[in-house]
């Protein structure tokens, strides 16, 4: 690399807002936070002199320094048990899986030491484990996963996936913030995505965690869905309009704890539900969002709740297999239409 | 070339000189690799032989009178080495309180006792700061008492009460405080070193000089997530003291299939940090073998190894028969008892004289008694308290049993 | 031990059927598979001269010897990943977890290398990875683990948890030859309960996998579960009985893949579904049945489908504080005499 | 005793006297750990420095003419001199052409390149016999190659095609062939390692001669997976060859914050096993270390670790602007280029001309394009076919897109 290109790296402070990607929305986020609490630290693979591999933390090592961006070695448990430990003792760490799918080397630490603390001695373990998830960019069974399903049933951990610019931003600064233990998921696919690229507020801002946001209010049917199928749902919601459909979709943002109270209340409001994400079907969220509504808002229910997600299989590398493995608009679409004519 | 047989070319420094010539600054790291300077002779590849194939021990101490006692190179004052005596008399005795309490059904859980071991856990806690921190293995009760947990904070744990430092939430020495500079382990071994190397790498940001202890059996450095932890802290240099309590079993697993090393303390090579070998049942060398690492990790050394050879008298827990022990090597085991030959080391020297020992045991046997009554009389949690504390709870409700059906019941 | 006592032990061959324990039924089947197929062996931590943490694996040693009872290191995810390597070979391994809450280590090994290799390139890892779970012993937060929910939604693994000796052994010895990998949960509260004892039949059976089995008829109301879970469904419905109600007790037996025929098949016909588990609720495998009842059974279905489950928290260790987590029978009979009324 | 200050006693042999008089047959196990004949001066403690602090490099061996060539400690004959280069060339020019179709858009993931490192996978493999089995990393082409996979296979792959090994299931080199002794590795670094321990130990229960080799990262080498693996193998004495590719880099990562070894082979000691130390830029040498480490373990000496020292010379996959790289580091490596440095060796000992050298890289040229196009050639997979094969189909049917609503349609 030239002399320039080096120099060009290092000035890399972000704005404060403006209109940015949502890869820009969580730097700025980080980079705030950082500022803000000289308790915030980051920590993983890569982070430093490069950045991410995703580039998320760019420029953060030259401002804040080693001391406080650490490039770790291979070993996601340590990672994840130095956070926890760190975090025992007052700091905010920040840990980086380079890909979500390498959260499972730590799921041992996450479920048993990060999850159950603060339950068996009162120490709550306030730390935030972020990285890129999610399929659709052909990157085969290893680099692909959603990971969410995995860490639902353990009491303790809180999970987050934005989907907007001025979410991540604002959930990134609340999960640091957060007193207990945060996975945050962001999709690779929305990272540099234009669509998502949006004006957010110069102020310091949050978005609080544990609650949905409608992002298209709706009478006929409900789409509850979240991440980069948000955007399936808006699409098809659009398309659906022109058929006379009126689509609500409920974007959960929060995934762990779930707000309750937004899913029963879309699904009481049309009464026909729809449920939408990108891990495989069986065993997947959407389980227990059909179960919730299933249990609590039968008496509302005119239509089954359907469920829209991939198949049950690894997500495949190669294009044509992977596009039929993952939910696709038209599915959305189809099951919309046979919901509200049911 | 001659093919089939093997023959030598004479090594030269020239490829180095070539690189140089081209103006060339290479690294550091990278430079260290090949080509560069070395001097030995000439040979297509190096060979290394498993490194320490010997046992390392250290000698017993004996005293005048040829008993096993322990080492004199100390530099604990009198009053000092008394109080040892006393942590390690309250350890015994608690245990001893335990087991009779768990005939009687009173504990809940298990009782794992650190019978034959107690010297390992009390002598190097003992070296140790009140600001250090320390993750005991559940047979490292010494080293809790030692760091200011009280006997019946203990009780009311294994009896699962409302009183105890959990609340009834998790069992034994599961607990933390981190006032007091401990940090309970959870069963899962192996993975209290990632966390230590975390409570170091903040005190380290915090600019304190705190020095982590983390305790692990020769089995639990098998696990993945001792790897992992000990790595880190080495490679950043913080001051985490692993000390490996080679009793010889995991469960009922002998060392020999647990791994390969002869020491424990080989393994220190494989992070680039110094080993010791301590003879972990006299209390005296533990101290000070602690005392010296704790030193050398705070002045910035970084990590260290610790390998205590000490050995488990009892099964893993109270109901394991121990089928699998040969022959006699308890019997061995039981003259090594670290508690008898303290006792004789600090009559023989001069140090205390068996009624002052006495005194000092029949306190520790008043405190013991007075703490499992305190804990006996405290009450059990109540039920619904179950449901408190998974999040923060100004932030997240408690978790209560979910009403069947959800409208308005 | 006295000479005695260890010549004792050795003698330790099992009857074939007869009258058994639960963790009699599975040492027998896992000694008639080792005498019938030499690629059968076992490996995990003590399961040789100690036989298990819970004798399962008693006397097996002696009679196979070391080259087939292979005692490990503490290396969860060593133990998976050579299970995995053997089975490529063509052995059949069958791998000890000394608790099921030590399987989380191992984690990735299991969700990324056993689950995919067929999908990959065509090769079927056929192991089985078995150990005790399940809570209610007061064993606290790391000795009580229902873990089926964790991985419910990786393609590619199987999950059974017998509850009957019969079954036990049936299924134990189905899932060493079956071709895929799959997770063999035995809840500790089941291996010498003097109630689960029963004749098996003395011939070579298996039970197939994939198959719930209807332990009750009943016409008012259907409970779903599994494991030690059918032991409070069987008595909830017996005091039931008394009160006028016919409860149909359906026993997974598999939990991946699920009998969706037996779980649509019961809820169509009793139109009132309970779902019982011990696990927590929020993102336990309760969520995948009642999504899946809710889906394709919605037009049968007369009232909300209820899950009875832990609540959302760890599992705690003191006595009054686990039976508040726990479903209790009362909580059974509670909801399904609201069920009932509905 | 004198406290405050540091004095010795005198070591003895009586207390083991003691035990034996006792009647104890001690176990030879636990028996070492203490008091037991230890000859060594008395001391409280053993203190083991962070061994070989000094980095081992083989010397660059030379020709008359002062060039850096490649060892001529050999066993190997000129034919297969020749057919190493060949491999060497192979190896080279199929990332050359899969960088091609990279830029035409053709290769769907990335491409990771191992210029500069080629000597170490080929070397090593080109030792094995065809029932051994090697678990490549992505930067080990070389290995696979050599082990019989066909550069169609790889390019097929790589373009996602219905034709390659996978069909199109999973990427670049992510399949296997047990027939051809491949196991192909996840992307999980270090998961590996414990796999290949189980093949060999699966072999051995087929009373089987095979080795397996498994190729590591100097990143890799930080996981748990890696560390409970090999220790296994360890334990278990089985022929496990860990081929730990010292390249400076993980990504981004410099072997100083990966770990803080001085040599990748010194962690061989925390198993017990024997560590060899190779110039991975000389295939000459790469192969004739693998020739002696699967002989060892072959022969029931167990595993062995063997680092190549080379250099990652191309970022870690086709995007990395290598930012990170200290100046002239790579331009230092570019001299020691793997393939230039053995085509200097074959020539000025006369094992091969220049045109027959060239020869070989034509006819290499000729098969990766005849491959390459096949590749091209070949379908994209059906996509129905994902629902298959996630079970064994003859038990489980396959994972069909569910219909959204159950009921008939
Ligand atoms: C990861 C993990 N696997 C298995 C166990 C079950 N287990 C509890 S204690 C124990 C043996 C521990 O041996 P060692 O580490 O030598 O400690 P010691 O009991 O000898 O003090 C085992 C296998 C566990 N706690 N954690
Ligand atoms: C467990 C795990 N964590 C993270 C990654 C992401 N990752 C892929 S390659 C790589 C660097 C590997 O470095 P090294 O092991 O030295 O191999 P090299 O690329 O130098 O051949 C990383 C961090 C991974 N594949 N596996
Ligand atoms: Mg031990
Ligand atoms: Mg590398």
């Amino acid at each position: 690399m030239s002399a320039a290109a080096k120099k060009e790296h290092k000035s890399n402070r972000p704005e404060r807002g403006g209109v940015v990607t949502f890869v820009e929305a969580i730097r700025q986020g980080l980079w705030e936070e950082m500022e803000r609490d000289p308790s915030v630290f980051l920590i993983g693979e890569d982070v430093g002199v490069y950045g991410g591999a995703f580039k998320v933390t760019d420029g953060l090592l030259d401002e804040f320094g080693d001391g406080r961006v650490i490039d770790t070695p291979i070993s996601e448990a340590a990672i994840v048990g130095a956070a926890c430990g760190a975090a025992l003792m007052g700091m905010r760490p920040v840990a980086e899986f380079q890909f979500i799918d390498f959260i499972t080397p730590a799921f041992d630490m996450l479920t048993n030491y990060a999850a159950k603390c603060r339950y068996r001695w009162g120490a709550g373990v306030a730390a935030v484990f972020r990285g890129p998830c999610g399929a659709g960019v052909h990157a085969g069974p290893f680099h692909s996963l959603n990971a969410e399903a995995f860490f639902m049933n353990t009491a303790g951990l809180k999970m987050v996936e934005p989907s907007t610019a001025y979410d991540a931003k604002g959930l990134i600064k609340a999960a640091i913030r957060d007193p207990d233990p945060v996975l945050f998921f962001e999709h690779k696919k929305l990272y540099r995505l234009p669509r998502l690229r949006e004006e957010i507020p110069e102020d310091d801002y949050t978005v609080e965690i544990g609650k949905a946001r409608t992002r298209r209010e709706g009478r006929d049917l409900s789409v509850i869905t979240f991440g980069a199928q948000v955007l399936t749902a808006l699409d098809a919601a659009e398309e659906l309009e022109k058929e006379g459909l009126s689509v609500e979709v409920i974007d959960l943002r929060t995934l762990a704890p779930m707000d309750r109270e937004a899913i029963l209340a879309t699904a009481r409001r049309t009464s026909k539900v729809l449920i939408l994400h990108e891990a495989s079907r069986t065993g997947g969220i959407g389980g227990e969002i059909a179960a919730t509504i299933a249990e609590e808002a039968f008496e509302w229910l005119d239509a089954p709740v359907v469920r829209v997600a991939a198949t049950d299989t690894p997500v495949p590398y190669s294009p044509p297999l992977e596009e039929y493995h993952l939910p696709q608009a038209r599915d959305v679409l189809d099951a919309a239409r046979k919901l509200a004519a049911y | 070339m001659k093919n089939g047989s093997t023959t030598k070319t004479t090594a030269s420094k020239s490829a180095k000189g070539e690189a140089e010539e081209a103006g060339a600054r290479v690294s550091a790291d990278a430079q260290g690799s090949n080509g560069a300077g070395d001097t030995a002779e000439a040979r297509s590849f190096i060979f290394l032989p498993p490194p320490r194939a010997e046992a390392l021990s250290v000698p017993d101490p004996l005293n005048e009178r040829g008993e096993l006692v322990c080492t004199d190179e100390t530099t604990l004052a009198p009053a000092q080495m008394r109080e040892l005596y006393r942590w390690l008399q309250l350890t015994r005795l608690v245990e001893e309180k335990l087991v009779n309490l768990y005939r009687q059904t009173k504990v809940v859980g298990g009782v794992f006792r650190s019978l034959g071991q107690e010297a390992t856990a009390v002598g190097t806690c003992y070296a140790l700061r009140p600001a250090d921190f320390i993750t005991p293995l559940i047979r490292d009760l010494g080293a809790v008492l030692v760091k200011g947990i009280r006997p019946r904070e203990i009780f009311a744990q294994y009896m699962a009460k409302a009183w105890g430092p959990s609340e009834g939430r998790d069992l034994n020495i599961h607990f933390g405080d981190i006032e007091r500079g401990f940090v309970g382990p959870i069963s899962h071994l192996g993975d209290m070193i990632p966390v230590m190397t975390g409570i170091v790498l903040a005190a380290r940001m915090r600019k304190k000089e705190t020095v982590a202890v983390a305790y692990i059996g020769d089995g639990g450095m098998s696990t993945g997530a001792f790897h992992e932890g000990l790595n880190f802290a080495a490679v950043q240099r913080l001051p985490l003291v692993v000390v490996a309590e080679h009793n010889w079993y995991a469960y009922s697993t002998p060392t020999r299939k647990q791994c390969a090393v002869t020491n424990l303390a080989d393994k220190a090579a494989a992070y680039g940090i110094p080993g010791y070998v301590v003879d972990g049942n006299d209390v005296v060398a533990c101290y000070e073998v602690m005392k010296k690492a704790a030193e050398f990790a705070r002045a910035g050394g970084g990590a260290v190894l610790i390998e205590a050879k000490t050995y488990r008298r009892k099964g893993h827990a109270e109901h394991d028969d121990q089928r699998y022990l040969p022959e006699g090597e308890l019997e061995a085991w039981e003259k090594r008892d670290p508690l008898d030959r303290y006792q004789r080391h600090l009559i023989s020297n001069g140090v205390a004289t068996q009624d002052a020992l006495d005194e000092i045991t029949a306190d520790v046997r008043r405190e013991v008694e007075e703490d499992a009554a305190w804990a006996e009389s405290s009450p059990m949690p109540e039920a619904e308290k179950a449901a408190y504390n998974v999040f923060d709870n100004s932030n997240v409700p408690p978790a209560f049993r979910p009403k069947v059906f959800g409208r308005g019941e």
